[in-house]
């Protein structure tokens, strides 16, 4: 299984040059460096919305710019952030290039969608920066009517065709992702045999697929109401604005677990890896995936449990919410379990996991109090609720998604990243995020309102320890942009399988050929075979 | 579920280097499958595409019933009717357009086809003359909306989802339109076979989708009360 | 209300509740978390890797131990929604004979009025120890009441009355936020509720009547907008006396309860639901009046209920 | 691939939409009372759908893996549309408290409709 052979004199990379190589290619891991190059950068933009708005943050009074300067930037920090960077993240860069080779195709299914996806995301972009650079938007990226309908004066309509695109971009990459697990896996691939990292993306793909049209529908709806005034969100001409509540939460909420679900199904392969274990309750954790999938979509009202929502509803959103708690559990605990007795490396990847395993707990944990009804009345739409999303968001998927990154460095570009950097970077990042993050719970609870500009005094001595953390976490996201970009040139070769792991990905070369294998591999084993099993030989279904 | 479709061992005997065969895929059978499976999933997004509108009409209906009636009266049941026929009788020329590939007839199924569009075309002609019967009595809302009767938001509200409702429903089989045309234009060259004619498959379900939301909208829209 | 603080005051009879809850959520989170962060230290530290061809050994899956973190999280989170969700009808009941007093929200700004007259802007007195009902609607946007003292918060929709109760303990000053986001000024909506001993309430309230009772106002509104033509006896329209709170049976069969946002839809939208025996000849009042104008009309008709009440 | 359905069964599902357009159309024109009305049409247009699905379609032929996803997309438009019509249902069942009581206003009565109070009408404030 280990070939340290030099790498072969063809691969994906070097196959053929040119920028219209790029452009027109149909390889899976050329679209996926292309999608990586597109969130990178529209990272760096919503990452710079965020500084701004913490250095405002940094005196009560609104003194650094105008209110609405202000409100333009929560709005492209979250439409950015959310539509263009964490939901396609994983899926469209380490999905769409892990997945044919983890099950050992030779492409997607549909290699032309695929790239069309890309095309259709970069449109999507450039539809959303130019709205940014015309001026802006300020409805905030839950688009709430009727502000966003009858009263903003900003460029609701260009954001949302720019919104509304991305989403087609996101279901062209589910539908591919579904379409090749089923039908393209490797003969011997059972399903129990397929890394969680597939049942993750599997999971993730159904929600991109049932929810997304839901949200292309409210939006084009918002679009037509704000240019027309066809009054199905107006009040006054007898609409009601909380049906948009329902119609934008209904994929809203699960979209969080589009952003997470891909960042677990990647701890899931680090934790393996590097604890050199195989995974504890395979099953429980593939299918707590598909658990986390379904009922997020039984739960979205636990946003609106004080807009208005009759109160039976909110107790029966409520009592589902809870629901969710359980997969996320079944999930740590495994993985936490997985650890025992391994034989655990501290490699930077891990690190990430490891920070990701403690983080998402936390942002878990936290979620029951906004799942908890008299709790959620005092902290919805308080800081305490941007704590809690950005430790599942930052903490979970970020962290997961730059694990994920470092992991499969070596196999993505053939080169090793320097490993006292990347261990550095991760701990910046993981010091730097607690301390950005943390006192805003304290905050949330104290009342202090999410979207203001400026604050009662008595809040500021936490707004600016969560601005000083900011600062280190932005160091801490700038240094492995600059190492990784370096190990290009300078990094050493990798080798086909620098962190001994199992998984198909490894047993071709880095990079990889274009075709991926030189011939299709044949599985015989379960996930993540590691070692043999003693006296606890798991009996695998299928 | 969980050895049951991966494909590769069960359709080794089909053909293995015909010309439509894509170089990542093993055999037509495994494309054919992926091609309709990719279908069936996207089909699915188009119902909750289209579920969204139906929601936004439900809670409406139930809230303004006597509204939505005085607004469905409105519109001619007579004429939707005719649509409504019309594009059933395309919906069974799209399906032996299909009977026609699977035959290996390309010349037939080019000629189901055009007539498929034909009555696409018919449909769609009907409805732009509902829209422009609409206009010019100032009851499109948002373009110089004015109307008289007992409820005037409310049928306001109810023509907004009849326009939104029917244009999306129009755009689809604009869309539709345009990829039959591509299929005249590959029968027309002899491009499909017995062994090769999924497109002829996958856009057939594609237009028949497009026939059921008509199914839904026909009574909802057309026959309220 | 000036300094650093980690913890709100707590100044409603809900809050100590509310807190009593948050309490419960902080120990069970504590306990996890250090649950999983002493796990993933010891183990990381115990099971480091010492070689680097170590082979530890496998373990594949132990049924009793998902059970176990299945059942106990379970357990927990039912107690959690249980005690929430009983919390919840608390806070969104009011009991009856609570205070009642008007809101308004609009782009950004508070309005209040008290049923005897005042009213204030970004002010909002009330008593301690007298359970207070807000009947709360929006002139524009979407807004959000929100005392953090109080642990309460409603959303403020247009086109809609919401209510929230709280009973003050404490007098004091505290925090009025609007909490849903509402266009520029969000952050400067904010106010004061000032929660006064009752004797010193009531002089508060005295003290500034400087106009009449909001019914009285809503009943020359009523005058001048030529209501009473139609609706007095056997004037062609349904009598509002003793109106408010009974059901009212519709053309098209339903009965509903003539409550405040039945009665805001028949002035705005009369067509909407028309009383049954009655024709639809009522002209609608939307754009004639605004939110403020509309809460008077409302309470005007709502003090017809209670005179006929009293009378009887 | 998928398999071959014989022509004549194309036309007598035609044959039978047609048919159910026409009942739907005439149904229109008796006024049932309530919802039944609704529910007739919707009945027709559901046996329709399943028509043009099962045969025109192929589901009838079709592998196990197309029902689910059908099954699939059907269960969640019922999600959406039922659970969010559940809270439109549901928000006037709490019946929110009518009172209109002051402070010190001593010919206060309970309203009619308000549940009846058993001891005197709310609570007062204390004296200081």
């Amino acid at each position: 299984m280990e070939t340290t052979s030099i790498p072969p004199q063809v691969h994906y990379l070097n196959a053929d040059y040119g920028i219209k190589s790029w452009l027109f290619t149909t390889d899976h891991k050329r679209i996926a460096l292309l999608y990586l190059s597109s969130i990178t950068m529209m990272f760096f933009v919503g990452g710079a919305a965020a500084t701004l708005m913490r250095l405002e943050l940094m005196t009560p009074q609104g003194d650094l710019m105008q209110p609405e300067t202000y409100n333009k930037l929560f709005t492209v920090h979250g439409i950015i952030m959310i539509f263009f960077f964490l939901v396609p993240s994983i899926p469209a860069v380490l999905g769409n290039f892990l997945v044919p080779m983890m099950i050992g195709a030779r492409d997607l299914a549909f290699p032309r969608l695929n790239l069309l996806s890309w095309y259709i995301f970069t449109l999507a972009g450039l539809f959303t920066l130019a709205a940014i650079i015309a001026g802006g938007v300020d409805t905030g990226w839950t688009f709430y009517t009727p502000y966003s309908t009858a009263f903003s004066n900003s460029y609701v309509i260009l954001t949302a065709v720019g919104v509304f695109i991305a989403g087609f971009s996101s279901i062209l990459t589910g539908l591919n992702f579904i379409v090749t697990i089923h039908t393209m896996r490797a003969p011997g691939l059972t399903w129990f045999r397929l890394p969680l990292f597939i049942w993750a993306h599997y999971a993730t793909s159904m929600i991109i697929l049932l929810g997304t049209p839901v949200l292309a529908i409210a939006i084009v709806l918002v679009g037509l109401e704000h240019a027309f005034g066809i009054g199905i969100f107006d009040p006054a001409l007898g609409g009601d604005p909380v049906l948009f509540q329902h119609l934008f939460w209904f994929y809203s909420h699960p979209a969080v677990y589009i952003m997470i679900l891909p960042s677990m199904g990647v701890v899931s392969e680090l934790i393996t890896c590097f604890a050199r274990k195989r995974i504890f309750g395979y099953s429980f954790i593939a299918f707590s995936s598909v658990a986390i999938a379904v009922l997020g979509f039984f739960v979205w009202g636990h946003h609106m449990f004080v807009s208005s929502q009759s109160v039976y509803a909110g107790m029966i959103f409520s009592f589902l919410s809870m629901f969710v708690a359980i997969p996320s559990a079944v999930k740590v605990f495994n993985w936490t379990a997985t650890i025992y007795k391994g034989s655990v490396s501290y490699a930077s990847p891990m690190l990430y996991a490891l920070g990701f395993i403690g983080l998402f707990t936390m942002g878990g944990l936290t979620g029951l109090f906004l799942a908890t009804l008299a709790i959620d009345v005092h902290v919805h739409d308080t800081y305490f609720v941007v704590a809690h999303f950005h430790y599942i968001m930052v903490g979970g998927a970020v962290m997961g998604y730059l694990g994920g990154i470092h992991f499969w460095w070596p196999k993505i570009t053939g080169r090793l990243y320097p490993e006292g950097w990347a261990k550095f970077s991760a701990l910046m990042v993981f010091v730097g995020f607690n301390l950005t993050f943390f006192p805003q719970y304290v905050l949330g609870y104290l009342g202090m309102p999410r979207r203001y500009h400026m604050y009662p005094p008595e809040f500021q001595v936490l707004n600016v320890m969560s601005s000083a953390g900011a600062s280190i976490l932005a160091v801490g996201y700038l240094i492995p942009l600059v190492y990784l970009v370096w190990s290009l040139r300078y990094g050493a070769l990798a080798g086909s399988n620098p962190w001994g792991a199992t998984g198909l990905e490894w047993q071709t070369a880095s990079p990889p050929p274009t075709e991926n294998f030189e011939a299709t591999p044949v599985v015989t084993q379960p996930a993540y075979a590691y070692g043999s099993f003693g006296e606890d030989e798991e009996v695998h279904v299928g | 579920m969980p050895t049951a479709h991966s494909g590769k061992t069960r359709r080794s005997t089909l053909a293995k280097s015909h010309s439509a065969l894509a170089h990542h895929f093993d055999d037509l059978g495994q494309q054919y499958e992926a091609s309709t499976l990719g279908m069936w999933a996207f089909l699915v997004t188009e119902i909750m595409f289209f579920g969204g509108l139906f929601l936004g009409y439900a809670v409406y209906r139930a809230a303004y019933l006597e509204g939505f009636i005085e607004g469905s009266q409105h519109l001619d049941a007579i004429l939707g009717a005719l649509m409504t026929a019309i594009l059933l009788g395309s919906s069974l020329t799209m399906a032996l357009s299909v009977h026609a590939a699977q035959v290996g007839h390309n010349k037939l199924l080019a000629r189901f086809l055009l007539l498929t569009m034909l009555l696409g075309v018919a449909f769609l002609s009907i409805k732009g003359y509902e829209y422009w019967h609409k206009y010019h009595t100032h009851m499109v809302p948002g373009f110089a909306f004015h109307y008289d009767g007992l409820h005037p938001e409310i049928v306001r509200l109810f023509l907004s989802f009849y326009f939104i409702m029917t244009s999306m429903h129009a755009l689809h089989m604009i869309i539709g339109l345009g990829l039959q045309a591509m299929l005249v234009m590959m029968a027309w060259r002899g491009r499909f076979s017995p062994e090769y004619h999924t497109p002829v498959e996958i856009i057939g379900l594609y237009w028949h989708f497009v026939d059921i939301v008509w199914i839904f909208l026909y009574p909802l829209l057309y026959l309220v009360g | 209300m000036e300094g650093f603080r980690l913890f709100p005051e707590a100044a409603s009879t809900i809050a100590g509740r509310v807190d009593g809850l948050f309490g419960f959520l902080i120990g069970v989170s504590l306990f996890f978390a250090a649950l999983i962060f002493a796990l993933l230290l010891v183990f990381a530290i115990r099971y480091r890797r010492r070689s680097e061809d170590e082979q530890p050994p496998q373990i594949a899956r132990r049924d009793w131990l998902e059970a176990t973190w299945i059942l106990i999280p379970f357990v927990l989170v039912m107690i959690m929604f249980g005690w929430g969700a009983k919390l919840y009808f608390n806070m969104m009941n009011p009991p009856d004979g609570a205070l009642e007093i008007y809101a308004i929200g609009k782009q950004w700004m508070w309005k209040f009025q008290h049923p005897e007259g005042p009213r204030e802007i970004n002010e909002l007195h009330v008593p301690v120890g007298h359970p207070v009902k807000m009947t709360m609607t929006s002139q524009d946007v979407i807004h959000s009441f929100f005392v953090p003292a109080f642990r309460v918060k409603m959303d403020v929709v247009p086109g809609r009355f919401t209510h929230i109760w709280f009973e003050a303990t404490k007098p004091g000053v505290y925090h009025l936020f609007c909490a849903e986001y509402c266009g520029t000024m969000h952050a400067g909506m904010r106010g004061r509720v000032i929660a006064m001993r009752p004797t010193l309430y009531e002089e508060w309230l005295r003290s500034h009547v400087s106009g009449e009772p909001m019914a009285s106002t809503g009943e020359s509104l009523f005058g001048r907008l030529g209501c009473p033509t139609c609706h007095r006896a056997d004037g062609g329209a349904p009598s509002l006396v003793g109106l408010f709170g009974t059901p009212v049976r519709l053309q098209s069969g339903a009965t509903v309860t003539a409550d405040e946002s039945y009665l805001r839809e028949s002035i705005l939208n009369p067509r909407a639901k028309i009383v049954t025996g009655y024709q639809p000849i009522m002209p609608s009042f939307q754009g004639q009046i605004n939110a403020e104008e509309l809460t008077q009309l409302i309470s005007y008709i709502k003090s017809l209920g209670q005179e006929q009440t009293n009378g009887s | 691939m998928a398999e071959v359905v014989p022509q004549r069964i194309y036309y007598r599902v035609f044959a039978a939409l047609i048919t159910l357009t026409l009942l739907t159309w005439g149904v229109s024109y008796v006024h049932f009372g309530g919802y039944l009305g609704i529910i007739i049409a919707l009945t027709i247009a559901i046996g329709k759908t399943a028509l043009v699905v099962l045969y025109f379609m192929h589901v009838r032929y079709s592998n196990r893996l197309i029902w689910v996803y059908i099954g699939a997309g059907l269960f969640w438009l019922v999600l959406l549309v039922g659970v969010t019509m559940g809270d439109y249902i549901s928000r006037e069942w709490l019946p929110v408290s009518v009172g209109w009581q002051r402070l010190n206003v001593p010919d206060y009565a309970p309203h009619p409709t308000a549940p009846p109070v058993s001891e005197e009408p709310g609570r007062r404030p204390a004296t200081p």
